[in-house]
């Protein structure tokens, strides 16, 4: 693993550095743009988005929008907000996101510490599922999950983005994993300790940053599912359902600064979770490399 | 493995307390989710409650229902279809075809549905003389919307003929106000499409939208249509591409733009900005289109449910719809028009009473006709066709009317 | 029977076969050394003995029980490895402790083992550290540690020493061999350095290619290797390997072997069988240290020969002096004192041990020599 | 011979299978028996729901007649293209550009990445607005007195796809730096100074040295990007609906479009199983390459 403060040993001039320091910086803004339109936007009301400038700062400052956006806005037929949805989504995550993640984690320790012949096979298989179209799934997705009895149900959202994340954290798990000496494993086995033991005691003690990174992948994916959300979620609906039933409303007025306070709230647990700094330092844990 | 437990019993705890239906609840999937909408809609769920039939609600907005559709789809191959839908024309036929559509014809006749439901509205509330659906509105989307101010500067009376259309636009222009509002999205488009071949004639609309007559659709007169249409492009502003239909009516509404063609739900906008009908704007009929109308409407399709009670709720669902005092609370506040006629206007604004009585003439006379553009014409695919060319027609794709006549014959003859 | 006994075992992956018919008992108290090269097929043994890889034919009995099939933690043995395999969350004492934990050894009992351990190896003071703080040879020790706290019927080497730097290496070595001749304990011990093999242990198998080449005392092997491949690979400086004619003078075999000018010269074998071989061509196998100066050479042997031949190279190297000189066309190399008086390019005259020379078939590269 | 297997140790042989087991037959269904259902479904005359009447190739007539899916492949390319290719640039420029002692490190990461943690609503929602003409940047510069500013691509069908390429690239070309900074972090300092001492310049340094090395995380990189490229559904219809027109008619929004909206279910399944066959084209081999080299 390399240290994350490594220094480099390349050497560079002044002129360069404040050309280089004005470059990040104008990238910065670049990426910060959007979110700063958002949020100035969701400060003010409604006249002002409308008539104003859409990057001049409040004349008004408002925290009306997400007070609506929360509590009071039309979602369905009753004027309730993105609050209830917020509780769904959070229903639906956690569970998806930790059992995708021991999933993966199981899967990454065996295909790399205790190797069977086609393993790679079986690798490769699984990993293919993380590139298919999401769109294409829906159909005998429907089928299976009516056949389950877990159509419209929480269960069955959970089950899906299982299904469909498992790919991903087997990755990251048998990444992580190869790269841990599986003479530990032998000398765990012939102190005595089994298949799961050794996961247990051995393996999951030092998978911290690798399970960070899966878990922020997953939760970041199923979060900001709309698809999956939409066809299976039944009467519990995702967030990002509801934020959509905000946004996109068909007739009548469209309150901007409502849906943009929408929007950054329904955004708030995935940015919170990314602008942690171990995400870069898990990525940098080797997840990446292969 | 204590984490293996905690989220296996999480789990099982979920399955327990995910909402579960009780049986004399309905679910409704729909997508009115704007605030006008959903006030109407709770109308409807109010009168349920007192009846003692629950309401859950299951909203999907965007794109007129498009991921609606795919949600149901969803639902109904997963076997576990709500319990009514919101619906609109050639989708009720497509699923009914399915067989996946209760029978509500015992309701049907003991209420006398047939006596005060347009046959028009019939052919989609029904299939193979089932009724299967119950509609809530009628939207006649052949109206254009004028700023009255920009009207008056024009030295004009409101057009009534396609000319007269093209000089009040003319004169518009030369006054720097854009003259035509429009949003730039393939089924505002076909709105217009809509009035402008309605306005050549009942008998072209029928042939071309409703027959789908491939000499119609690739004939001289649809040619003149297109025409038509890539001469309207030249009165809208360079900013319409993707432009919500809303924020075209504000540009009438202040001022900034000279009318819009737009369907009746464009009326609550002028209301919410504290605008009068007659003094503010006024509301025609597309030119050419007078005593023809284009309609779509909103119904309910009651799917199949296994369950007794819950075949009751949504017995009790559909008679509530028909039920005309709350069809007339309703379409006050949404700004169309009840499905059935036999319902009192007294509640109804002046262009509300206009379109009541312009639906129930058109009713009579024959030139009551579905909307291509709102799906009440033809079935999804060769809706969707239509959109292509009319949209490519509108950017400037084709070399002239001609052309896109003959893309239009071919695309609708390819998605059949 | 021996302690440990490897009969007949094979170890196949897919068709190909790796180990070929391996049969070693190994006595208890014993200290065994699997020497060869990589990929000869020894660390493959080590691991069917522990019971990481599976036998794919003939059968491995510790203490009369066939352990064919049984779990690694069921064999009664202890393993050190090349990395020391520590776990890296676990402090010192919860490593040298988790395989008695895992075996349900209640923690009074526990202690007392780690106590005992950790003071024979003299680690108390790094009981609560993690693997992470300590120095390489204080890893070793633990990794030791580890193994003896089990106290195992059987321990298990694999290439302990070889992650270490030179002289902590030979410091680890001296404390292993003490260790054993301590405890008395039966080890395997797996290594490619042939003078650990030699220093350490009591017997030696050295592989090649599947094969054990042979299964000896370290002065078996070093005196009379089976084979070639036993003879280069044992010892440093390697034996010298030179073409040779046994010719018969006076009734005795000699060996015709050309100096570094060409002459033809005669060496007086004391083996007497080499007689079958006269007019034939063979390898002869001289070690290094047979061929001195006259005053540095063995006085106890019977037959040291004179032989005089030009010096190409010297090699100071401290206590010693290489000598490389040109016999039959190869390098050889002889070892003197240090003190004796060679000068390259000069002629010398050499002292052979011909009772320590031993020689070769050179088809079948088998020792011919008794 | 008495061989004494217990009963432990053939568990233990078993375990690991038995674990794997489920994620590998879940795959096989959800994901090989999907696709399978797919292929079936392609060649079937389903028109809104499943319907298994044999059809024969009649879709993918069908489908390569259509101009929109030719519309479709062609903007593909140009997106998929651009956007790899702008991504690994920016990516890695950013990368390196960090990579040199910068102070502040650790607030400018977050800003790069944190676009990859928003959900498409918000992306799309938020640039639709920025580039809008009448409400975003255009209407700014004119409010601050450029008047002559211009920017109207989102609204024009020659240039809107390019608006889409901006958002991706705003989206994930954080996300390809961090990719890029693990790997520069990797690398052995002391190979960059040995080529410092052989007289490398910094440019020279990092052109033939440096980015040789980083070669893995190309290889992560394209793939990534590849993928979320050909799976481009939300974005595109978050900010420009597929228009203006049919501008900007992507494969995957083509696909949804027939098989949910357009009830011709058997167009929409064999344009799926053109993207995924494309998907394969470049997956497979990269997959065959990674797994084989590991063994």
């Amino acid at each position: 693993m390399a240290a994350v403060t490594q220094d480099t040993a390349v050497s560079t001039g002044r002129f360069t550095r404040a050309l280089i320091y004005l470059t990040l910086l104008l990238f910065a803004l670049f990426y910060l743009l959007p979110l700063y339109v958002m949020g100035v936007n969701s400060l003010k009301p409604l006249s002002e988005i409308t008539g104003g400038n859409m990057m001049a700062l409040p004349s008004q400052w408002t925290l009306d929008p997400w007070r609506s956006a929360w509590s009071t806005a039309q979602i369905g037929v009753e004027p309730t907000g993105l609050k209830p949805y917020f509780l769904n989504s959070i229903l639906m995550v956690v569970p998806a996101v930790a059992i995708s993640t021991i999933v993966g984690a199981l899967n990454g320790y065996v295909l790399t510490k205790w190797r069977f012949r086609g393993d790679t096979w079986v690798f490769g298989l699984m990993l293919f599922s993380c590139f298919i179209p999401f769109q294409i799934v829906l159909i005998p997705m429907a089928v299976v999950l009516g056949k389950l009895g877990l159509a419209g149900t929480v269960t069955g959202l959970i089950l899906v983005h299982v299904v469909y994340g498992i790919g991903f954290t087997t990755l990251y798990f048998r990444n992580y994993y190869a790269s841990f000496p599986t003479e530990l494993v032998r000398a765990a086995m012939i102190d005595g300790a089994g298949f799961f033991r050794i996961f247990w005691r051995i393996l999951l003690p030092v998978s911290g940053p690798i399970a960070v990174v899966s878990v922020i992948w997953q939760f970041t994916n199923i979060w900001n599912d709309f698809l999956f959300g939409v066809s299976f979620g039944g009467t519990s609906q995702p967030m990002t359902v509801a934020l959509n039933n905000l946004v996109q409303s068909s007739t009548g007025v469209k309150e901007y600064n409502v849906h943009f306070a929408g929007a950054i709230l329904a955004a708030l647990p995935t940015l919170f979770v990314y602008i942690g700094r171990y995400f870069v330092r898990g990525l940098m844990a080797g997840s990446v490399k292969g | 493995m204590r984490l293996f437990g905690t989220t296996m019993t999480a789990a099982a705890v979920l399955v327990m307390t995910t909402s579960i239906t009780f049986a004399e609840d309905v679910e409704v999937l729909h997508w009115w989710t704007s605030g006008g909408e959903a006030a109407a809609l709770n109308v409807l769920k109010d009168n349920l409650g007192k009846a003692g039939t629950g309401w859950v609600d299951m909203p999907v907005a965007g794109g007129g229902g498009e991921a609606a559709m795919t949600a149901l789809r969803a639902r109904v191959t997963a076997g576990d279809p709500p319990t009514a839908v919101q619906m609109l024309g050639f989708d009720i036929q497509d699923w009914a075809a399915e067989g996946a559509l209760a029978d509500l014809t015992a309701t049907a006749t003991a209420e006398g549905w047939d006596k005060v439901v347009p046959a028009a509205l019939q052919k989609f509330s029904t299939y193979d003389s089932k009724w299967v659906a119950a509609p809530v509105n009628v939207h006649s989307t052949n109206w254009v919307w004028i700023n009255k101010a920009a009207l008056d500067a024009t030295g004009l009376a409101a057009p009534t003929t396609w000319d007269e259309l093209v000089a009040v636009l003319d004169k518009m222009k030369e006054a720097g106000i854009t003259p035509l509002a429009h949003g730039g999205q393939p089924w505002q488009e076909a709105t217009v499409f809509d009035g402008i071949v309605l306005g050549m004639g009942g008998d072209l609309y029928q042939k071309a939208f409703i027959d789908l007559d491939p000499a119609a659709l690739g004939g001289a007169e649809m040619a003149t249509a297109f025409d038509h249409l890539i001469k309207l492009r030249s009165y809208v502003d360079d900013n319409f591409s993707g432009r919500d239909w809303n924020l075209a009516s504000a540009m009438v509404i202040n001022g900034e733009a000279g009318m819009q063609m737009m369907g009746d739900w464009a009326k609550g906008e002028f209301l919410k900005a504290g605008k009068v009908p007659g003094t503010d704007f006024v509301c025609i009929r597309f030119p050419g289109t007078q005593g023809s109308v284009t309609f779509n409407s909103d119904q309910f399709a009651m799917f199949n449910q296994t369950n007794a009670a819950k075949q009751e709720a949504q017995v009790a669902m559909a008679k509530a719809i028909m039920d005309p005092v709350f069809q007339s609370a309703f379409n006050v506040v949404k700004g169309s028009v009840p499905a059935r006629t036999d319902v009192s206007n007294e509640a109804f604004d002046d262009c509300g009473k206009k379109g009541m009585a312009d639906l129930a003439e058109a009713n009579t006379a024959g030139t009551l006709f579905g909307s291509m553009a709102h799906g009440h014409a033809a079935p999804a695919a060769v809706k969707n066709a239509t959109y292509d060319v009319i949209t490519a027609a509108f950017n400037g794709e084709y070399a002239d009317g001609a052309a896109a006549a003959a893309a239009l014959a071919e695309a609708v003859a390819a998605a059949q | 029977m021996g302690f440990l006994d490897i009969r007949n075992v094979t170890k196949s992956y897919g068709p190909v076969e790796v180990l070929h018919r391996i049969d070693i008992a190994v006595e208890e108290g014993e200290f065994l050394v699997l020497v060869g090269p990589s990929g000869c097929g020894k660390s493959t043994l080590l691991n069917m003995i522990a019971g990481l890889e599976g036998i794919s034919g003939g059968e491995i009995a510790i203490k009369g029980r066939v352990v064919n099939g049984v779990h690694p933690s069921k064999r009664n043995i202890a393993m050190v490895f090349q990395s020391y395999a520590l776990y890296p969350n676990m402090t010192v004492g919860q490593n040298m402790t988790f395989g008695l934990e895992m075996h349900g050894v209640p923690k009074p009992d526990r202690d007392r083992a780690l106590a005992d351990v950790a003071k024979l190896l003299q680690i108390e003071t790094l009981l609560d550290r993690k693997p992470g703080q300590l120095s390489g040879g204080q890893r070793q020790r633990v990794a030791m540690g580890r193994a003896l706290v089990r106290n195992p019927d059987v321990f298990l080497f694999d290439e302990p020493l070889s992650n270490l730097d030179a002289k902590l290496r030979v410091d680890m070595r001296t404390e292993i061999k003490k260790l054993h001749q301590k405890l008395k304990t039966t080890i395997v011990y797996v290594t490619h350095d042939q003078i650990e093999a030699l220093t350490l242990s009591t017997r030696i198998a050295v592989m090649n290619k599947g094969h054990v080449q042979q299964l000896g005392t370290p002065k078996e092997i070093y005196d009379t290797p089976a084979n070639l491949f036993v003879a280069t690979f044992m010892g440093s400086p390697a034996m010298n390997i030179v073409p040779a004619t046994v010719e018969m003078q006076n009734g005795q075999p000699h060996a015709a072997i050309a100096d570094a000018d060409g002459s033809i010269r005669h060496l007086r074998f004391s083996q007497a069988n080499l007689a079958e071989w006269a007019g034939k061509s063979i390898h002869l196998g001289i070690r290094p240290e047979a061929i001195t100066d006259p005053e540095g050479a063995d006085r106890k042997s019977g037959n040291i020969q004179p032989f005089t031949n030009r010096v190409t190279v010297t090699e100071p190297a401290g206590s010693d002096t290489f000598v490389t000189m040109t016999l039959s066309g190869k390098d050889a190399i002889a070892r003197m004192r240090a003190d004796a008086a060679v000068v390259p390019g000069q002629h010398f005259d050499f002292a052979i041990n011909m009772e320590k020379a031993v020689a070769f078939d050179p088809a079948t590269e088998e020792r011919i020599t008794p | 011979m008495a061989n004494e297997v217990d009963f432990r140790t053939r568990l233990q042989d078993w375990l690991p299978k038995l674990v794997l087991a489920p994620s590998f037959a879940v795959t096989l269904l959800f994901v090989y028996g999907f696709i399978l259902f797919t292929i079936v479904l392609s060649f079937t005359g389903s028109k809104m729901l499943p319907k298994f009447t044999w059809v024969g190739f009649e879709n993918y007539h069908k489908l390569f007649a259509l101009p929109a899916w030719h519309t479709a492949i062609v903007n593909i390319a140009i997106f998929a293209t651009l956007y790899i290719v702008i991504c690994t640039l920016i990516g890695l420029m950013l990368a390196i550009f960090l990579d040199q002692k910068i102070r502040g490190e650790g607030v400018l990461r977050p800003i790069y990445l944190y676009p990859m943690a928003l959900s498409f609503i918000v992306t799309g929602t938020a640039w639709k607005w920025f580039l809008d003409p009448g409400i975003g940047l255009e209407r700014i510069m004119h409010q601050w007195g450029w008047e002559s500013f211009s920017f109207t691509w989102i609204k024009d069908g020659e240039m809107a796809l390019y608006t889409i390429v901006i958002a991706a690239v705003w989206q994930t070309s954080g996300f390809v730096m961090a990719m890029f900074l693990a790997g520069l972090r990797g690398i052995d300092n002391e190979i960059l100074k040995a080529a410092q001492i052989d007289g490398a310049s910094n440019w020279q340094l990092y052109r033939r040295i440096v980015i040789p090395l980083l070669r893995p995380a190309f290889l992560s990189a394209f793939v990534i990007l590849s993928h979320l490229a050909i799976k481009s559904y939300d974005l595109v219809i978050a900010l420009t609906g597929g228009g203006p027109g049919r501008a900007t008619e992507m494969p995957a929004t083509f696909m949804y479009s027939y098989t949910f909206t357009r009830n011709q279910m058997g167009i929409g399944a064999s344009s799926a199983v053109i993207m995924l066959m494309t998907i394969a084209a470049i997956m497979v081999p990269y997959l065959y390459a990674e797994l084989k080299e590991k063994k």
